[in-house]
């Protein structure tokens, strides 16, 4: 009846056309010229700088570092990073769209408590925080909040706080854990795949592929709660749970890790193996070349290939496998939000979060993109 | 054989045997080989591919995959058997005493690093000099390989550079620590016709200039014949004949080589004229020890002695070196019936 | 490539940078005492909260008239130095002490009860827990009233209208038509016989002139609810209700006498707020930063989803009591990981925040306390949902359950089982007579008569528990003991927690499990909840009895004026019959006490129709609290104090951390 | 003839890429260990009688013994009987949530990659898109969506988990395809006036059939974690492995160690989820044996 949730999995025509158009509007950026792909990458990069501009120094400051940095974009930045900043726009508005929709679907409201309210209390709230009853109205607000104000809206169940308020403690954490993992995996996996696929079927090379196996064959949160025992409870070196001193965050890094340190070996395993055998490799030391330079100058950049396009999705992995660390390990990151407002129903938490989480992604396969250009000069003369 | 030259040989080897383990068993890709290369010689080693002329190179720098192992035989440079150099000293002769060319420049040279990386460490690394001295050596030798634009190029990637200019490149490697020896591992066979010719005149032009050895290898006769002093013709990895490049082109002596040369397009036949296939394969030299001679099954001159043991290699022609058992005029006779 | 290694390398560097900068802010100081406090706080606004961590906190932070003392676990003395209350028991006046004072130095006056209370009562507000001030003369009408016009006009009028085109209406379809629109809530404060006959008709058909009788009488009710609301807003705060005479002079009247009242005064939605800071800061005062409170703590930090620092507070009056100089509060959900802090010493204490399925481990620790609570933990069965609208289904089901196993063998925390609904240890009040027990043959009997034989053509039904381990045990194991006892097909399943409340509430489930935790000390914070269509019931269990014993029981003297008809449908008549005779004789103490009987005989006997005659609800077992806390930590316990100088258990599990102290003795033992 | 000269393998690339698993020690052993586990958890309790739902309170915790050869759990049910029910639903959510993956991802990357161009960048685009959007996060919405009308049923996990793996899937079999629709056969084919269903249909798909069963094999694991991972969360399977696993974490303590909750669950899916993936891997070699 009153509530959103009610109306079960039926969309209605509005809201189906609204999604069709952000399907359309899309693909339709697939279609501009070059020129105004250009245009539009600027305009768009800019937007999005002073959203973030806006925030750190208010708005006239942040208009003028805005436009700054668009024009800087329009003369300088490479064509394809332009595409993609034009596909960000228009992506990051279907995404919120999308997930109103979701959530409007999904059953519960956000208002609903232990004990009943009247309507006249569900309706106060509902003004008081902007969440009508109708999804595409709601998206109206959101967007007019997102452009005009410069915010990301008032969260429901964590009262007297915006969501940007909320999030701009917890991103750090998240953002420290989920680098560190990824440094961590990086480095680790690399460090055992590359060995061992210098000396396949050596001992090194059974030890990366154990470690490997442990990493691949358990979720993350059976080796947290194995570290937590081993660690934590039997040995005492490490605390429990919580954050606050360097010691917090050796578990939970880990735990993050070992998974993905499981990937990045198999792939830099397979990466070396292949590089090893190439011609390449062989010229080099015909060149009277020692192993240790074959290795460094020759073999590396290729090894490391393979691992540096699965960044990419080993970043958006890290960052939606952290709220499981989180929850295990109780740290106050991102994570939590994530997944505590979509049981709450939070709706302006959702959208933030999942806001912040897709720009991340994107920022981040963007930059693993740059950085293969950067590493294989062959794919940079092409684009 | 010895007896026929003046001076000591460049290079010697002597029964190098060289085996790989495969899926399916051991295989021994170079069996016995032994011939010299004489300072300032260009020695031409030609054979079907998987003959064991890319294993006999490989092998004379240390250069086996993982599963390739030298069983036997010696490799002597300037009387210092290779074999027993440690693998550090090995490393001070490859590149610096001798050199090698690849057969693919766009496999051989690294897509990551550019040009002149690429082509300067060898002398960093040889003959200490700076990285600027270096660099200038190289330009000076890219110059000297006839590449245009010289300091550009040093600044490309190699997969800006045409086939043909890759391999000058390659060439320009291999020339920058002044070695004795280069071995180039069919330099020609990834590129155009016109781009080969040029490439092979570049080098008999270095050979000259700098008193080079060359082991060219090759499966491509027509090269052999314009460049080579002699040939070495190898079949499932062992030598069947070894002849200077004119007589065994005026005769060769053994049924392969002929088979090899009737598969060769000629100008002095008639046009129209087919060109000849060698029926079947090689061995899978998986199948050994040969208890037969190796090209029997492929042989149109095969009788019953072939099949009873490997013919041993002998000189029935003084300078000359053949594995065949066939009597020299039975062989003409043959040949001309069969014509 | 060296670079590609440089670049690897300023990547390592940035990631550690990072790791310095957030590790890099100023450390606080080690707590006294730190305390697992469940969920993240949702708000430190008094009025506004309703979970159970923001209720801790807020108790710390703000005070009240009155406030809970961590020895009796009695109201005393907070703000209110000394109160007189009226011999009929409606009026009291407080007298506020001299020394009460905000965190900012200003003193706490009258005005600012009066202002926090009209906030809580005011609609827009939106507070959940304005119904604990309903005792409160006019608070009610200045809350509600104004909504329930408009839903009268908006929703029930219309809807009644278009109905009218479907008479004569049969008495099944009718109650369809008013539990769908909610009409009994809105209806309820309205004292009108003819438009409660209607509501209450279940027989029969309602014909057309019905209907517009009762369209007439909606728009009477309408008139009246929303005069009502206009006086209330006219008055409540001025001369009526809640009146400041002086500064220091606060007098409260009340609708009728409520002997828990002192109880409700020391609750967070009757404590004061700042208005100053509301005014500066609006729904953010209570940021740290903004925050202005009156109570023994301050908020010194709050890092969101890790813990709240609490410092003693310098401004109040009663500091020279308060020994915990800071506090920590963690805000940590999951109970493994608060046992594991707890048990590596990073922790003080667990409260109740311990994993259930360690209990009878825990429970042999000496570190352990435990104490029976105020909570019933029960399923709710839907009785408008085939086959559970059979009442000898829902006693079936209710006798096949055994309890005892469960709580020995599953809880072994020391739960009582429970066979009827209201928790013991009320004051007063004895639990009624119950058919619910451990029958399996009578269960078996029950379902063949209902028509299922051996379980044979009942269709599945499903247990429906928000998402929590404890629940989940629990539901496997009764739907396991429903099948193995009666044969029928139960499936347990599981919704978080928001889908759960909306699946609950449209009724769109089978069986559903549900605690229910007092608000206040009395029977009626359990019994209320059943009354037909009422927001809480959830079943859609209605008894016509059961509603008016209900009402009755909030102003017995209704009783007086027609007694037979209710009199003759009761179990046990008699005592209530002497009692309504006591009421109208004697001393004003001894009616005043008849009263008070009499109230709890009443909802009694309405207790008795959920558990022997209708079973809308399986009682399952009545809450153990429990709580692990390092020896140096006391003044954190599950017993308290009775008047006769005995211990009894801690009911509510309160622990007013002002009572709470460290022995310093103790410091630097795990 | 000599025996020497042996006519070349004449065996199709199925054949011999079947020949290349076989000889692959490691995925041998898992296509057989992963075949066992199937055949166990779906056999074993039926011809063992064990039941995964009574329960015995009073025998709860009890270490693994002879009557119950993994113990029992906290409400006193059999754990084997628990454990192979787990696997049950843990392969079976593995199975379904990968064949609807290859469904989608099959129909959509064949697309992309034959139409190319334009078609292919916005469909593409859209594909990053959804990689944009926390793949958890869909989930969760997904499952609360169909959460009330489900009442446990794993359908829409299934669904759930199939609609956020699709996307790897679709991006290989463009790629793919990409390369195959400039192959001299399909030329050929259109040529010939063939029409696009057609084409895709006889000569597409089955080319491309190779690489998805090797995905497909890989997207098995990923699943089973990623249903772990719902259940860490609440969200998941009633009775899975992951649901096992993240109950016996949930009970992780120095007071009362109950290892056989974790070590038993653990060590199944981990095997399962080793095997599946050195099943995999050997299948990639075999398939395509100079990797990606």
């Amino acid at each position: 009846m009153g509530r959103p949730g009610t109306q079960g999995g039926t969309l209605s025509a509005l809201e189906a056309a609204a999604v069709a158009f952000g399907v359309a509007t899309l693909a339709g950026a697939a279609w501009l010229p070059p020129k105004a792909t250009r245009v539009s990458g600027a305009s768009f990069g800019g937007l999005i700088a002073f959203a973030l501009a806006r925030l750190a120094w208010g708005v006239p400051v942040g208009a003028l570092a805005s436009v700054t940095f668009a024009l800087v974009l329009f003369r300088f930045a490479p064509g394809a990073v332009l595409r993609r900043v034009t596909f960000l726009v228009p992506s990051l508005l279907l995404l919120v769209f999308v997930t109103t929709l979701l959530m409007y679907h999904a059953p519960g409201s956000p208002f609903a408590g232990e004990k009943v309210a009247s309507p006249q209390v569900e309706a106060a709230l509902r003004a008081h925080f902007g969440v009508p009853k109708s999804a595409v109205d709601f998206f109206g607000i959101y967007l007019r909040r997102l452009v005009v104000e410069g915010s990301l809206g008032p969260s429901v169940k964590v009262q007297g706080r915006n969501v940007e308020t909320l999030l701009r403690p917890a991103l750090p954490v998240s953002l420290t854990l989920g680098l560190l993992a990824l440094v961590l995996a990086s480095a680790v996996g690399l460090w055992l795949g590359i060995v061992a696929g210098l000396k396949p079927n050596s001992a090194a090379d059974y030890a990366s592929t154990g470690l490997s196996a442990i990493g691949l064959s358990l979720p993350s949160f059976v080796l947290g709660a194995i570290g937590i025992v081993l660690f934590a409870l039997k040995l005492g070196w490490l605390p429990v749970a919580g954050w606050g001193d360097l010691r917090h965050i050796v578990l939970p890094a880990v735990t993050l890790a070992l998974p993905h340190a499981a990937y990045i070996a198999r792939l830099a395993r397979g990466g070396t193996i292949e590089v090893m055998s190439q011609d390449f490799i062989r010229t080099a030391r015909a060149k009277g070349l020692p192993e240790s330079a074959v290795v460094l100058r020759h073999a590396l950049k290729g090894a490391i290939l393979p691992v540096v396009s699965y960044l990419g999705p080993a970043a958006a992995g890290i960052m939606t496998g952290s709220f499981v660390v989180e929850t295990l390990f109780g740290i106050p990151g991102m994570g939590q939000w994530f997944v505590r407002g979509a049981i709450n129903r939070d709706y302006s938490v959702v959208l933030g979060t999942a806001l912040v989480y897709a720009s991340l992604v994107t920022a981040f396969n963007l930059l693993v993109d740059l950085a293969y250009a950067w590493l294989d000069p062959r794919v940079r003369s092409r684009s | 054989m010895s007896a026929t030259l003046p001076s000591p040989p460049l290079l010697r080897v002597r029964e190098l045997t060289t085996e790989f383990r495969t899926e399916d068993g051991v295989v021994r890709a170079v069996d016995h080989v032994s011939f010299d290369l004489q300072k300032g010689e260009l020695l031409g080693i030609v054979g079907e591919s998987g003959s064991g002329k890319s294993a006999t190179s490989l092998s004379i720098l240390r250069l086996l995959p993982p599963q390739g192992r030298i069983t036997h035989g010696s490799v002597e440079l300037a009387g210092q058997d290779l074999l027993a150099l440690s693998e550090p000293a090995m490393r001070a002769v490859r590149g610096a005493r001798i050199a090698m060319i690849f057969q693919d420049p766009m496999t051989a040279l690294n897509p990551y690093l550019r040009v002149g990386e690429q082509l300067v460490e060898g002398a960093v690394l040889h003959l200490g000099l700076d990285a600027r001295a270096a660099e200038r050596r190289a330009r000076a030798l890219l110059d000297r390989v006839r590449i245009p634009d010289a300091a550009a190029r040093l600044k490309s990637y190699p997969h800006e550079l045409s086939g043909g200019m890759r391999q000058r490149v390659m060439i320009a490697m291999a020339l920058l620590c002044d070695p004795e020896l280069i071995i180039a591992d069919e330099p020609t066979t990834a590129l155009d016709v016109t781009v080969q010719a040029q490439i092979l005149e570049l080098l008999n032009e270095l050979r000259r200039e700098r008193g080079l050895s060359i082991l060219l290898i090759t499966h491509d006769l027509g090269v052999v014949a314009s460049t080579c002093d002699r040939v070495l013709v190898m079949y499932a990895g062992r030598v069947v004949e070894l002849a200077p490049a004119a007589e065994l082109f005026a005769r060769p002596l053994h049924p392969y080589t002929r088979a090899l040369m009737r598969s060769l397009p000629r100008l002095d036949v008639a046009p129209g004229g087919r060109l000849e296939t060698i029926p079947g394969l090689p061995p899978r030299l998986d199948r050994g020890p040969f208890t037969e001679c190796s090209f029997a099954p492929r042989c149109r001159f095969v009788h019953e002695a072939c099949r009873v043991a490997e013919p041993p290699l002998s000189e029935d022609v003084p300078g000359r070196l053949r594995r065949c058992v066939l009597p020299l005029d039975q062989l003409d006779r043959a040949e001309t019936t069969a014509r | 490539m060296y670079r590609t290694l440089l670049g690897i390398l300023s990547v390592f560097g940035a990631a550690l940078l990072l790791v310095a900068l957030t590790f890099s802010k100023t450390l606080e100081a080690p707590a006294d005492l730190r305390l697992a406090n469940g969920t993240e706080p949702k708000s430190l606004d008094p009025e506004l909260t309703t979970g159970e961590p923001e209720h801790v906190l807020a108790s710390a932070l703000f005070e009240g008239l009155t406030r809970i003392d961590g020895k009796t676990g009695k109201p005393v003395a907070g703000v209110a130095e000394r109160w007189d209350i009226s011999a009929d028991g409606t009026v009291y006046t407080f007298h506020l002490r001299d020394d009460a004072r905000w965190s900012d130095g200003r003193p706490v006056t009258a005005d600012d009860f009066v202002y926090a209370w009209k906030r809580l009562l005011e609609p827009a507000v939106g507070a959940e827990y304005a119904y604990m001030l309903f005792p409160v003369a006019l608070a009610e009408a200045y809350n509600t009233f104004a909504g329930h016009a408009e839903t009268l006009e908006k929703q029930l009028m219309p809807a009644v209208t278009a109905l009218a085109t479907q008479s004569p209406l049969d008495a099944r379809s009718w109650q369809d038509f008013l539990r769908r629109n909610k009409a009994n809530d809105p209806l309820r404060p309205v004292d009108d016989d003819v438009l409660g006959e209607l509501l209450a008709r279940r027989t029969g058909t309602l014909t057309a002139s019905d209907l517009a009788t009762f369209r007439a009488r909606l728009e009477h009710a309408r008139a009246w609810l929303r005069d009502e609301s206009v006086r209330a807003r006219a008055h409540f705060g001025v001369d009526h209700g809640v009146i400041a005479k002086d500064a220091r002079t606060l007098v409260v009247e009340l609708r009728a006498p409520t002997p828990y009242f002192l109880q409700v005064l020391a609750h967070n939605s009757s404590m004061p707020v700042p208005r100053w800071a509301l005014a500066a800061h609006g729904d953010r005062w209570f940021l740290p930063g903004n925050i202005v409170s009156n109570g023994p703590f301050r908020l010194a930090n709050w890092i969101v989803n890790d813990h709240i620092r609490l410092e003693k507070s310098p401004t109040y009056w009663g500091k020279s009591e308060v020994r915990l100089e800071r506090v920590d509060m963690l805000s940590n959900e999951n109970q493994m990981t608060i046992l594991n802090l707890y048990l590596t010493g990073a922790l003080d204490c667990t409260n109740r925040y311990f994993p259930q399925e360690l209990a009878p481990e825990l429970k042999k620790r000496r570190d352990f306390e435990q104490a029976p609570g105020l909570v019933v933990y029960f399923y709710r069965l839907n009785t408008t949902r085939k086959p559970l609208d059979d009442k000898r289904v829902r006693k079936a089901i209710n006798l096949a359950i055994d309890r005892e196993l469960i709580t020995k063998s599953v809880l072994g925390l020391g739960q009582a089982p429970a066979y009827t609904f209201v928790p013991p240890g009320l004051p007063a009040y004895t639990a009624p007579a119950t058919a619910i027990r451990h029958d399996p043959d009578e269960a078996r009997r029950l379902l063949a008569e209902a028509g299922y034989p051996g379980g044979k053509g009942f269709p599945r039904v499903g247990i429906l528990y928000n998402t929590m381990e404890d629940h989940k045990r629990l539901a496997e194991v009764v739907s396991d003991q429903l099948r193995r006892t009666l044969g029928i097909e139960v499936t347990p399943y599981n919704q978080e927690w928001q889908s759960y409340l909306e699946a609950e509430r449209a009724l769109n489930y089978d069986i559903a499990r549900a605690g229910w935790n007092a608000d206040y000390a009395d029977p009626n914070t359990f019994l209320e909840m059943f009354v037909t269509n009422g927001a809480n019931n959830q079943t859609g269990f209605s008894s016509e009895l059961y509603d008016r014993l209900i009402r009755l029981a909030s102003d017995v003297s209704l009783l007086a004026r027609d007694p037979d008809p209710t009199l003759a449908k009761l179990r046990e008549p008699e005592p209530i019959r002497a009692l309504l005779a006591a009421t109208q004789s004697g001393s004003p103490t001894d009616r005043e006490h008849a009263r008070e009987r009499l109230r709890l005989l009443l909802l009694r006997e309405a207790e008795s129709i959920l558990v022997e005659d209708e079973f809308p609800i399986v009682p399952i077992y009545f809450y153990v609290n429990g709580t692990l806390t390092q020896p140096r930590v006391h003044g954190y316990s599950m017993r308290v104090l009775l008047d006769d100088g005995s211990f009894g258990p801690n009911l509510q599990d309160t622990h007013p951390l002002r009572d709470v102290w460290v022995d310093p003795a103790h410091k630097g033992e795990p | 003839m000599s025996t020497r000269v042996l006519p070349p393998p004449g065996h199709s690339p199925g054949a011999r890429a079947w020949r290349r698993l076989k000889r692959n020690r490691l995925a041998r052993v898992g296509l057989v260990l992963v075949t066992l586990m199937a055949l166990g958890c779906f056999c074993l309790p039926a011809l063992l009688h064990l039941d995964p739902t009574t329960t015995h309170p009073a025998f709860r915790h009890q270490p693994p013994s002879a009557a119950h050869w993994f113990g029992t759990d906290g409400l006193g049910r059999d754990y084997a009987a628990r454990v192979l029910a787990g696997g049950q639903t843990s392969l079976l959510v593995g199975l379904v949530a990968t064949l609807t993956c290859v469904v989608i991802g099959v129909l959509y990357g064949a697309a992309a990659g034959y139409y190319g161009g334009r078609v292919d960048e916005v469909m593409m685009r859209f594909v990053d898109f959804m990689y944009g959007i926390p793949y958890m996060f869909l989930v969760i919405l997904i499952m609360l969506m169909f959460s009330e009308s489900a009442r446990g049923d794993p359908v829409p996990v299934f669904v759930a988990l199939g609609l956020v793996e699709w996307l790897t899937m679709a991006r290989v079999v463009r790629g793919q395809v990409l390369t195959l629709r400039e192959r001299e056969f399909v030329l050929a084919a259109r040529l010939l006036g063939a029409g696009d269903l057609a084409i895709i249909a006889r000569h597409i798909v089955p080319n491309v059939l190779g690489i998805v069963t090797v995905y497909a094999t890989l997207t098995v694991p990923t699943v089973i974690i990623l249903e772990s991972f719902l259940s860490f969360l609440g969200l998941g399977l009633k009775l899975s492995w992951g649901q096992l696993v993240s109950e016996a974490v949930g009970v992780v303590n120095p007071v009362a160690v109950y290892w056989w909750l974790l070590a038993f669950p653990s060590a199944f899916l981990a095997v399962t989820l080793l095997c599946l993936n050195y099943v995999g891997d050997g299948l990639r070699d075999a398939v395509d044996p100079k990797g990606h």
